[in-house]
């Protein structure tokens, strides 16, 4: 395949990188003060890539000499981030602002992070696995610590790196492996090395690397940052965080899981039970004592998380379909708690993150509340809500291959995960309010991406079953 | 005809109950009397109907009532021989206890409400006698204990009244238990709740057995004594009678009525309906000639010692039930019928009589504060004579004889008749009872008419006769309203720690100074000034036509219970039992009417010609005594066995179990141990960076070393 | 045989060196540790014949990162009191770290003449190291297969320098910056305001 | 005779070192990172490693995209280290506790 | 009536009025008086529909009418359609919705527009319970009822409500989502989501008594049964009256219905296999529950107790095996629904005078409340199965079912009508009867017009029940032969059972036809 074509196969990596770089200069230009219109182009240039999966580079298949595919799952994947990265473009002025600190770095560095998560859903080998995991990490890294004058920021910068570093180092030292008992750094290679037999070696590498993508979507035991980094970031990064690198590290997980490693799948789908089960568990335990709300949140998506990888459990193109799902409301469902954190200011206008300052939220902002609720109840899986549904999907692939006393254990540990999101709930509805004074809703644009999330994972949600559905299922069957 | 004269009383409890707001007060009461007395018009020609032979057996479907799988019940009245004697006693006794009671209750607020109840009653009893099926049987069961429940609490602001109604209620409805139990099992078997289908069938099922809580039992003996349960407890036979006495609480009127004359005898009528079953196990009779046999011993004791006046009338109720019971046991159930029969009229005249005494003595129910009635009431007097002459059952075979006379020597001879061990026993038994039976009867009459006055011991009196110039009898309405309720209340507080013991510990207190002889002469001269006088006619009246029952009932209608012919088939009628009947020893058939008077004569002695003989019997034979005031500790009994044991196993129940056990280790226990994985979780998360390496790194090791060594 | 010896010598100076990194009390000392395995490893792979990756750990690890760490500890952590004592006093032991250093490379040197070491049980996938040097191979592959990956990489590089550049760049407030265009446009109507004072009221400051 | 196995074996040696490293080092950060420029040492010998044994030249074309993305992360790793060492006054990872739980 | 999508509409009428009594315009005022009427008016509506659906209803016509479907969701399917079952259940949904509402009318002062819309949503999702064909929208709509009645509990409710919701709330989460997993493996292994024809399926007996105690658990922390039963109690001292009564009358019938509509048909193997331990638990909670509900000192919790040991009741007529059990069982479930919801709104009349629910703080107020005192009365006797009142059908039907199938469970289920009169009776004394001992207590005014509109429909339901239950079986008793026709090839044997008497002429009537061919 020439290279025109893959050109074309990675469009959207290449729109964003350039759009990066020429913002970037943009930026040294115009400084601070073009902040704005350099987020507006940014939103702009997601949205092109966006468009662009409509092309070639949504089904297109292999470009790069193998190192890069354009299909249906890496098209899916790529929506939801770019999705989610361009609401952690628009949300962050309003929030910088305050801070004095909106610089015109930020959205490039959530385009280059963009760019390389599509390198990631897009990877299919090794090499190209890690230098897009890379380069995502590199730009969270740096926007986690983003509020310079915060020490929480800069700590959970710190934190997130060298967690994140060591992470790296791991998933490489498994990488090397792999690519020395296999031959080779495609997936097809490893998938051959496995399907022939799986040595020490081999088995070895398999588990670090898995344990290096685990850290990436912070499943338990390699979840330990996720708090710290969640409360400590920016709020809006939070919400980035919360968005599309889990989106493309599950993407990329699960496309390593099934067709790198699909041969071993009787060895890996124990370390997935035990990540899974271990995740939603400890995320439901360890939320239920938190005061502050974004760091609730990241145990939330550890929790969630946990309930993706049921869905990965499987190995099957149903149970794929499910993460997809799952990724795809959980977005909606954490953006939008995430939205109306950022909504939470007291009367001077500085952002309170504690659970406490909630109470009484019914009766200061009841539509905020409301939305709220519904983004608490949904992610608890509660029907009529449509956060049952991903539940159910993943749930019904582990049925589907007869795996029910692992879905019932799965499900039952849900109800600890319930017990945190009442708390919430009842935080904002029963609860006397507290002295804390919300000021309103500033940005319309904000109050609007909170109703369409809060509509989107209410109960008509359920009308996009149908197509929701078919799309995560045919991504997923890219994979087989 | 039957449809008007079963609904007209519920239409009159309806119209009584709910629109006296509307109607007024003398409006519900009219409208209540008149329709009883119009269904008892319509009862007396259905009953000499069946009695010229006229009539046969009819049932009136009514309504659908359900209908599940082979299950098939309907509302519908039944009218055969049986039928119509129920009719007759309950319609003719509840008419003329409305009208007593325009004068009993005149006094009371909220008298339109008694009405209610009392038609209300009325109607559960005739569907109770009409049913054509056990579940409609079950219904007027039930509605007759409802109606029970609410007269006997009918003054609900007296505490030991409620206590007294619910205790009557829940010991009935222990007889329920088994009635139900009964009626389950009958359809099991017989996949019918029809009474002529069941009855058809039962012979066929003798000798069959049946899995009853893992045993194998005789099906019709485990059928009839479920069923017989029940009828112990609306009948008040031993164990499931301690609420007979103290339904004495609700108002005399209802005593009556409902504890005398109709509703404690549907377990006799139940089993008469039922008895072509019961025929059918040997052991099932046997089981009923005992019960009935032994209570009605046991409750002619208690009766000897009771002083209150219509307690003593209570056990004497229970006791003739006995007599009704074991005579059905031993087959002779024309006899049990023909005792239902009379002992309706002089068992109501005898409680009428009494509330005719309590209104003229104030509410003082206490015989020890009687004395020397006999003038001041006149009526009263004579037509407790009446009922007495009739409960002993006095008379001369062949001449003539109070009500009594008849019914009770038929069901004794029918027990020595019946030649059988138990029937002698029953026989013996009911000898015995009929001298006790004389004798309290006697002494009642003693203690209340004759002698001399002893009523300035009573509270009552002394209450009124305190403040008789300001509430007077005469005095208008609320005043007298304010006084009863204070009354009531007083009487409220005496018993404020009671339970039904209560009786008996006001008499163990009062004992010592009020002792029956002692007691005598400290009160010689009281009457405090205190003036009886006659009741009005709506009360005396009841008396009169209840005296000519009580006389008359069962010299006209002995033939027509005790022959078959009337029966036309609807009880069980052994002719070879009536012939044997025929041929007893002489002696075997006076010795009711030798005990009677010996009975008669003890009294007479006792009470009025050397009163210091109940002292020092008491003293001699103190533990006796004791054992039979206290009514055998049944109530005691009962109390530490099931009651007290309820509420502690429940306390123990709630707080052990639900609190202690369940929630303690099921949801709060969970919870406990999440937010205990809470704590772990957040000290391990200790914000050092090198702690989630750590823990990272022990991750991937667990994972390395379960993956190598798998 | 040369080979051996320098695998061993340089495998062993490797985890030692590695060792004293991490146990090392003075991060400075970390930092030079740190560069003394790079070398070894340097050398170690050398010895496979990766010359040029070789080379770069050299160049881009021993005289970047490294020297940026070296950079930083000296930054943030310094004591210099205890630092200048302790250059004195571990001076010998530097000359001996660096008399064995150039051991190693004599070494090196030799194993390097003597052929890379065959680790190979299978044919050739690549082109014949002995045809086209590793480096000309490295290059051709970089620029032609590898070429995705590679401006990934750089966009890695940007990202690092953009990232490096907002977390640690402050706009210095409170210096006051020439601005020679408001300079020139500035007029003297702008800086100098005429009034007419009424005589006698002076000046209104 | 030198083989595979003695490279995996130092490779392996440096990559336990690097760990080790974190945990021995607690107060420290910067040598954390030191310990984690070990295990990408040990990362890229076991790469180069592989590449030899495999004649493949793709080992080393990744152990150059590991320098080089190490060299980025280095860079930006420091650079957090510098606004945490601002904004604190010290880089002990002691101290870097203000959020847990 | 073909075509014209009755059930749609009955759900979406509570929907249009709940987000009306949202979205309003106007003063806290003025919204709290139209959500109030709002949500009157579409409880009404709704009533009414509920009395069309039942007129409109042919018994013994088709099993499933007034059917709709839609595919809009994909995976599974706006499916819905009543049988007899539902249909009665419908009905006492909506006829008691209207009612708590008129109780909350001055109860609820605070955010009334929010209590009527979730209270509205409530209404939506127990109807959608009811009318659920789909395996999935059944899920959806039972598991969604928490939501609200979680906030009901939670935002209105008393001293310890945030316990009690979050002990009703996760309790019975957890019991539904073990049903989920079943009715996944269902969906999946019978190729299909359509309850109608699931309830035809047959599954392979290993699998039927995984799915009947996932199913079971959910149901039975619904229902509830011994010894999950302890989340009731909590839940209904603290709710709101109308909660209380939502609660006690509709949302523990969805158990009793879920037992009807799945474990029966669906697992009639291990329905039968596992009767004894249904049994065995409803004989413990049938004497532990009444002895718990005797030493109460709180009134909710005492008739909270007593529901336990009602839904005992339910629970034996329900694996009794035949008509008599199960339409018992059904008739106790619509029995119960009315009387409990009365017996709720009656403490709830004198908690909004008094507001406490202490039995002590009472007493004697049959003297101030006469109206009040004797609508108490009847509804306590209606709850203890007094024959004419609405319990006694089902009570007796299911008793009487029980025994056909076992004496024993008979036996101890039957003990239920002497400790249920004791308690109940005893709480109406310390109540109603007696002196007054509390001045406040004395004090309170007789029923309000309001109320009387709350307590006399129920009361005519009561008795209508109780004197002509046979209108409320017809409805019933084909899709109960249904039930029966896949019960019977697995019945367990009878313990009761009867041998032939030595020498049997020949009869009329099989006489052993209840005991030897079922």
């Amino acid at each position: 395949m020439g290279y025109t074509a893959s050109f074309a196969l990675s469009l959207p990596e290449i729109i964003l990188s350039f759009g990066a770089i020429a913002l970037m200069l943009a930026a040294a230009w115009a400084g601070d003060k073009a902040s704005k219109a350099i987020s507006v182009i940014a939103v702009a240039l997601l949205a092109g890539a966006a468009a662009s999966l409509l092309g070639p580079s949504g089904s297109g298949g292999v470009g790069y000499d193998g190192l890069y595919v354009a299909d249906g799952f890496s098209a899916f994947s790529k929506l939801l981030i770019y999705v989610s990265a361009a609401i952690a473009i628009i949300i962050a002025p309003g929030f910088f602002d305050r801070e004095g600190e909106m610089r015109a770095e930020f959205p490039v560095l959530i385009l280059l992070s963009a760019v390389g998560m599509g390198m990631m859903v897009s990877a299919i080998d090794l090499l190209s696995l890690y230098v897009g995991l890379e380069l995502q990490s590199l730009a969270a890294y740096v926007l986690a610590s983003f509020l310079r004058r915060d020490g929480r920021s800069a700590e959970a910068g710190l934190k997130y790196f060298v967690l994140g570093a060591l992470a790296s180092g791991i998933l490489l030292y498994g990488i090397s492996l792999l690519y020395g008992f296999s031959g080779g750094t495609s997936f097809h290679a490893v998938a051959v090395a496995m399907h022939a037999g799986v040595g020490t070696g081999l088995l070895f590498g398999l588990v670090f690397v898995l344990a290096g993508l685990a850290f990436k979507i912070a499943a338990v035991p390699f979840h330990m940052w996720t708090p710290d980094v969640y409360e400590g970031s920016p709020t809006p990064v939070t919400a980035f965080f919360a968005s599309a690198p889990k989106v493309a590290a599950m993407g990329l997980l699960v496309r390593v899981a099934i067709e790198a490693m699909g041969p071993a799948g009787d060895e890996w789908r124990q370390i997935m039970i035990f990540c899974a089960l271990a995740s939603t568990i400890l995320g439901a335990v360890a939320a239920i004592g938190q005061t502050n709300i974004k760091r609730l949140m990241a145990y939330s998506s550890i929790n969630n998380v946990g309930f993706a990888l049921f869905g990965l459990v499987p190995g099957t193109a149903y149970g794929a379909s499910g993460v997809l799902t799952y990724m795809t409301v959980y977005i909606a469902m954490t953006l939008g708690s995430l939205l109306c954190i950022l909504q939470m200011r007291d009367a001077e206008g500085n952002p309170v993150e504690t659970i406490a300052s909630l109470s009484g939220l019914s009766r200061t902002r009841p539509g905020l509340a409301a939305a709220f609720a519904v983004f608490m109840f949904s992610l608890a899986g509660i029907p009529p809500l449509f956060g049952f549904w991903p539940k159910f999907m993943v749930f019904d692939a582990l049925v589907d291959v007869g795996m029910w006393p692992l879905a019932m254990i799965g499900i039952a540990t849900s109800v600890i995960g319930a017990f945190y999101y009442l708390k919430i709930v009842k935080t904002i509805y029963f609860d006397e309010p507290s002295d804390v004074r919300f000021v309103p809703l500033r940005s319309t644009t904000e109050g609007v991406l909170i109703l369409i999330a809060a509509l989107f994972v209410s109960p008509l949600g359920y009308f996009t079953v149908p197509l929701l559905g078919k799309a995560t299922l045919d991504a997923a069957t890219a994979l087989f | 005809m039957i449809t008007i004269l079963v609904f007209l009383p519920l239409l009159a409890a309806a119209i009584a109950g709910i629109g006296n707001r509307f109607i007024g007060h003398t409006a519900a009461k009219l409208v209540t009397t008149i329709g009883l007395f119009v269904s008892c018009a319509l009862a007396w020609p259905i009953f000499i109907g069946f009695l010229t032979g006229h009539s046969h057996a009819t049932v009136v479907p009514v309504l659908h009532f359900l209908h599940s799988g082979a299950l098939n019940v309907d509302w519908s009245l039944r009218v055969d021989s049986l039928t119509a004697v129920m009719l007759v006693v309950v319609t003719s006794v509840s008419a003329l206890v409305h009208l007593y009671s325009w004068g009993y209750m005149a006094e009371d607020p909220d008298q339109p409400r008694f009405f209610a109840y009392l038609s209300l009653f009325t109607f559960m009893m005739l569907m109770l006698v009409t049913a054509d099926s056990l579940i409609q049987m079950f219904f007027g069961w039930e509605g007759v204990g409802l109606a029970s429940y609410l007269l006997i609490g009918f003054w609900y602001y007296k505490p030991s009244a409620n206590r007294a109604a619910i205790k009557a209620f829940v010991v009935n409805r222990v007889g329920d238990f088994g009635f139900s139990l009964g009626i389950f099992g009958t359809f099991l078997v017989f996949g019918t709740v029809s009474i002529p289908a069941i009855l058809a069938a039962a012979p066929h099922m003798a000798g069959s057995t049946i899995g009853f809580l893992g045993m194998r039992a005789d099906t019709m003996t485990v059928l009839c004594l479920l069923l017989f349960v029940g009828a112990m407890g609306k009948s008040a036979q031993i164990g499931l009678h301690t609420w007979l006495p103290d339904a004495m609480e609700g108002p005399t009127p209802v005593s009556a009525l409902i504890h005398a004359a109709t509703m404690v005898t549907a377990g006799v009528f139940m089993v008469c309906r039922l008895s072509p079953m019961f025929v059918t196990s040997p052991t099932a009779m046997h089981v009923v000639t005992v019960i009935g046999a032994v209570t009605c011993f046991f409750a002619a004791t208690v009766g000897t010692t009771q002083t209150d006046i219509k307690r003593v009338i209570a056990y004497s109720t229970c006791s003739q039930l006995g007599y009704m019971f074991f005579a059905a046991g031993v087959g002779a159930f024309g006899a049990a019928m023909f005792h239902l029969f009379t002992h309706a009229f002089f068992k109501a005249l005898l409680f009428l009589s009494a509330g005719s005494v309590i209104n003229a003595m104030h509410h003082e129910q206490d015989m020890r504060f009687y004395g020397g009635l006999r003038k001041k009431i006149p009526v009263t007097f004579w037509a407790m004579v009446a009922g007495t002459l009739a409960i002993t059952g006095v008379g001369w075979a062949g001449v003539f004889g109070f009500a009594g006379f008849y019914s009770k020597d038929a069901i004794i001879e029918s027990a020595y008749a019946s030649g059988t061990q138990l029937g002698g026993f029953a026989w013996f038994m009911g000898v015995f009872a009929a001298l006790l039976t004389s004798f309290y009867s006697w002494r009642l009459i003693f203690l209340t008419f004759f002698g001399k006055p002893r009523w300035a011991a009573s509270e009552h009196i002394q209450h009124t006769m305190h403040d008789a110039h300001g509430h007077g009898h005469d005095a208008h309405d609320h005043g007298h309203d304010a006084h009863a309720a204070h009354g009531h209340d007083a009487h409220a507080d005496h018993d404020a720690h009671g339970n039904p013991a209560h009786a008996a510990a006001k008499e163990d207190a009062g004992d010592e100074p009020h002792s029956d002889d002692r007691g005598f002469t400290e009160v010689e001269h009281g009457t405090l000034g205190y003036e009886p006088h006659e009741n009005p006619w709506m009360m005396t009246l009841p008396l009169v036509l209840l005296s000519v029952g009580a006389v008359f009932a069962g010299f006209a209608f002995a033939p027509t219970f005790l022959l078959g012919d009337y029966w036309q088939g609807a009880i069980a009628y052994s002719a070879e039992l009536h012939e044997a009947t025929e041929k007893l020893p002489f002696l075997v058939s006076l010795a009711p009417t030798i005990v009677m008077l010996i009975g008669l004569f003890v009294a007479w002695w006792a009470y009025l010609r050397d009163t210091s003989i109940p002292g020092r019997f008491t003293a001699t034979f103190h533990g006796l005594y004791k054992f039979v005031l206290h009514k055998w500790y049944f109530d005691e009994l009962y109390d530490f066995l099931f009651v007290r044991p309820a509420f502690a196993i429940g306390r123990f129940f709630w707080v052990r179990g639900d609190q202690g056990t369940i929630d303690r280790f099921g949801p709060d226990g969970i919870s406990r141990l999440i937010v205990f994985g809470n704590r772990v979780t957040a000290r391990v998360q200790s914000g050092y960076v090198y702690t989630y390496a750590l823990v990272m790194l022990l991750g991937l090791a667990g994972v390395a070393t379960w993956a190598v060594t798998r | 045989m040369i080979q051996t010896i320098a695998f061993y010598l340089f495998a062993i100076m490797v985890v030692l060196s590695a060792g004293l990194v991490i146990t090392a009390r003075n991060p400075v000392h970390s930092v030079l540790w740190l560069i003394l395995a790079f070398f070894n490893a340097a050398g170690l792979m050398l010895l496979v014949g990766a010359e040029f990756i070789a080379m770069l750990l050299v160049i881009v690890y021993v005289g970047a990162v490294a020297v940026l760490f070296l950079f930083v500890v000296m930054m943030l952590d310094i004591d210099f009191s205890e630092l200048r004592g302790g250059f004195v006093r571990y001076l010998p032991f530097g000359v001996a770290v660096a008399l064995v250093l150039l051991c190693e490379i004599v070494i090196a040197g030799g194993a390097w003449e003597a052929g890379p070491v065959e680790l190979a049980g299978r044919t050739a996938l690549a082109p014949d190291p002995a045809a086209i040097p590793n480096i000309q191979a490295l290059g051709t592959l970089l620029y032609t297969r590898y070429l995705f990956v590679f401006e990934g990489a750089g966009l890695v590089l940007l990202v690092a320098m953009i990232g490096a550049i907002v977390l640690t760049h402050r706009a210095r407030g409170g210096v006051r910056q020439q601005n020679v265009r408001r300079q020139n446009i500035r007029r003297p109507q702008d800086a100098t305001r005429n009034t007419n004072p009424p005589v006698g009221q002076g000046v209104e400051l | 005779m030198i083989g595979l196995q003695h490279y995996l074996t130092v490779s392996a040696i440096l990559f336990v070192m690097g760990v080790l490293g974190i945990f021995i080092n607690r107060k420290n950060v910067i040598i954390i990172l030191m310990s984690i420029e070990l295990i990408l040492l040990g990362v890229n010998l076991n790469l180069v490693a592989f590449s030899a044994y495999l004649h493949d030249l793709v080992g080393q074309i990744f152990a150059m995209f590991v320098l080089t993305v190490a060299a980025g992360e280095a860079a930006i790793g420091l650079a957090i280290l510098v606004i945490y060492f601002r904004g604190r006054g010290t880089i002990a990872v002691d101290d870097a506790n203000r959020m847990k739980g | 009536m073909s075509g014209f999508p009755i059930l749609s509409i009955m759900l979406a009428v509570p929907f249009v009025g709940a987000l009306w009594c949202l979205f309003a315009p106007g003063s806290d005022e003025a919204r709290a008086r139209g959500a109030r009427v709002t949500a009157l008016a579409a409880s009404l509506i709704d009533f009414a529909l509920g009395i069309v659906l039942w007129l409109g209803y042919q018994t013994g016509g088709p099993r499933w009418q007034f059917v709709e479907k839609s595919d809009v969701f994909g995976r599974f399917s706006w499916a819905l359609g009543v049988d007899g079952i539902a249909m009665l259940l419908i009905v006492l949904t909506v006829f008691l919705v209207p009612l708590c509402i008129l109780a909350s009318w001055k109860a609820i002062a605070k955010r009334v527009p929010e209590y009527m819309a979730v209270f509205l949503l409530t209404e939506i999702l127990m109807l959608g319970v009811f009318m659920a064909q789909d395996l999935f929208l059944f899920y959806i709509m039972f598991e969604g009822g928490l939501i609200p009645m979680y906030l009901i509990i939670g935002i209105w409710g008393g001293a310890r409500r945030i316990y009690a919701s979050y002990k009703f709330f996760l309790y019975t989460l957890l019991g539904s989502l073990l049903m989920l997993i079943a009715m996944l493996m269902m969906a999946h292994t019978a190729g299909t989501t359509s309850i109608p024809a699931l309830m035809a399926y047959n599954f392979p007996p290993a699998m039927q008594d995984w799915l009947f105690l996932a199913f079971f658990a959910s149901f039975a922390v619904k229902m509830p049964m011994w010894p999950v039963h302890t989340w009731l109690p909590d839940a209904h001292v603290e709710a709101p009256t109308a909660g209380s009564v939502i609660l006690a009358g509709v949302m523990l019938k969805l158990a009793g219905y879920g037992f009807l509509r799945f474990a029966l048909p669906m697992f009639p193997q291990a329905s039968a296999h596992y009767m004894w331990l249904i049994f065995a638990l409803s004989m413990i909670a049938t004497v532990y529950t009444s002895l718990v509900a005797l030493v109460q000192k709180d009134m909710k919790k005492l008739i909270a107790y007593s529901s336990v040991a009602h839904m005992a009741l339910v629970t034996f007529g329900l694996f009794a095996f035949n008509e008599q059990g199960i339409e018992g069982g059904m008739m106790v479930m619509l029995g119960h629904g009315l009387v409990s919801s009365a017996l709720f709104l009656c403490v709830g009349v004198v908690y909004d005078r008094l507001h406490t629910r202490e039995i002590d703080r009472y007493g004697g107020i049959a003297n101030n409340m006469p109206a009040y005192a004797t609508f108490f009365l009847f509804f306590t006797m209606a709850s203890v199965g007094l024959p004419g009142l609405s319990n006694f059908p089902g009570e007796f039907l299911s008793m009487m079912g029980t025994y056909e199938i076992s004496s024993w469970a008979a036996f101890v289920a039957v003990t239920g009508i002497i400790t249920g009169a004791a308690y109940m009776l005893y709480l109406y004394r310390r109540i109603a009867f007696g002196p007054q001992k509390n001045a406040d207590a004395a004090a309170m005014p007789d029923l309000e017009p309001r109320e009387w509109l709350i307590l006399a429909p129920l009361a005519a339901a009561t008795l209508w029940m109780g004197v002509y239950p046979e209108s409320f079986i017809a409805p019933m008793r084909q899709d109960v032969a249904a039930i029966l026709v896949r019960l019977h090839p697995t019945a367990p044997a009878s313990d009761a059972a009867l041998t032939a008497p030595p020498a049997r002429p020949v009869m009329a009537k099989p006489a052993i036809a209840a005991a030897g061919e079922r």
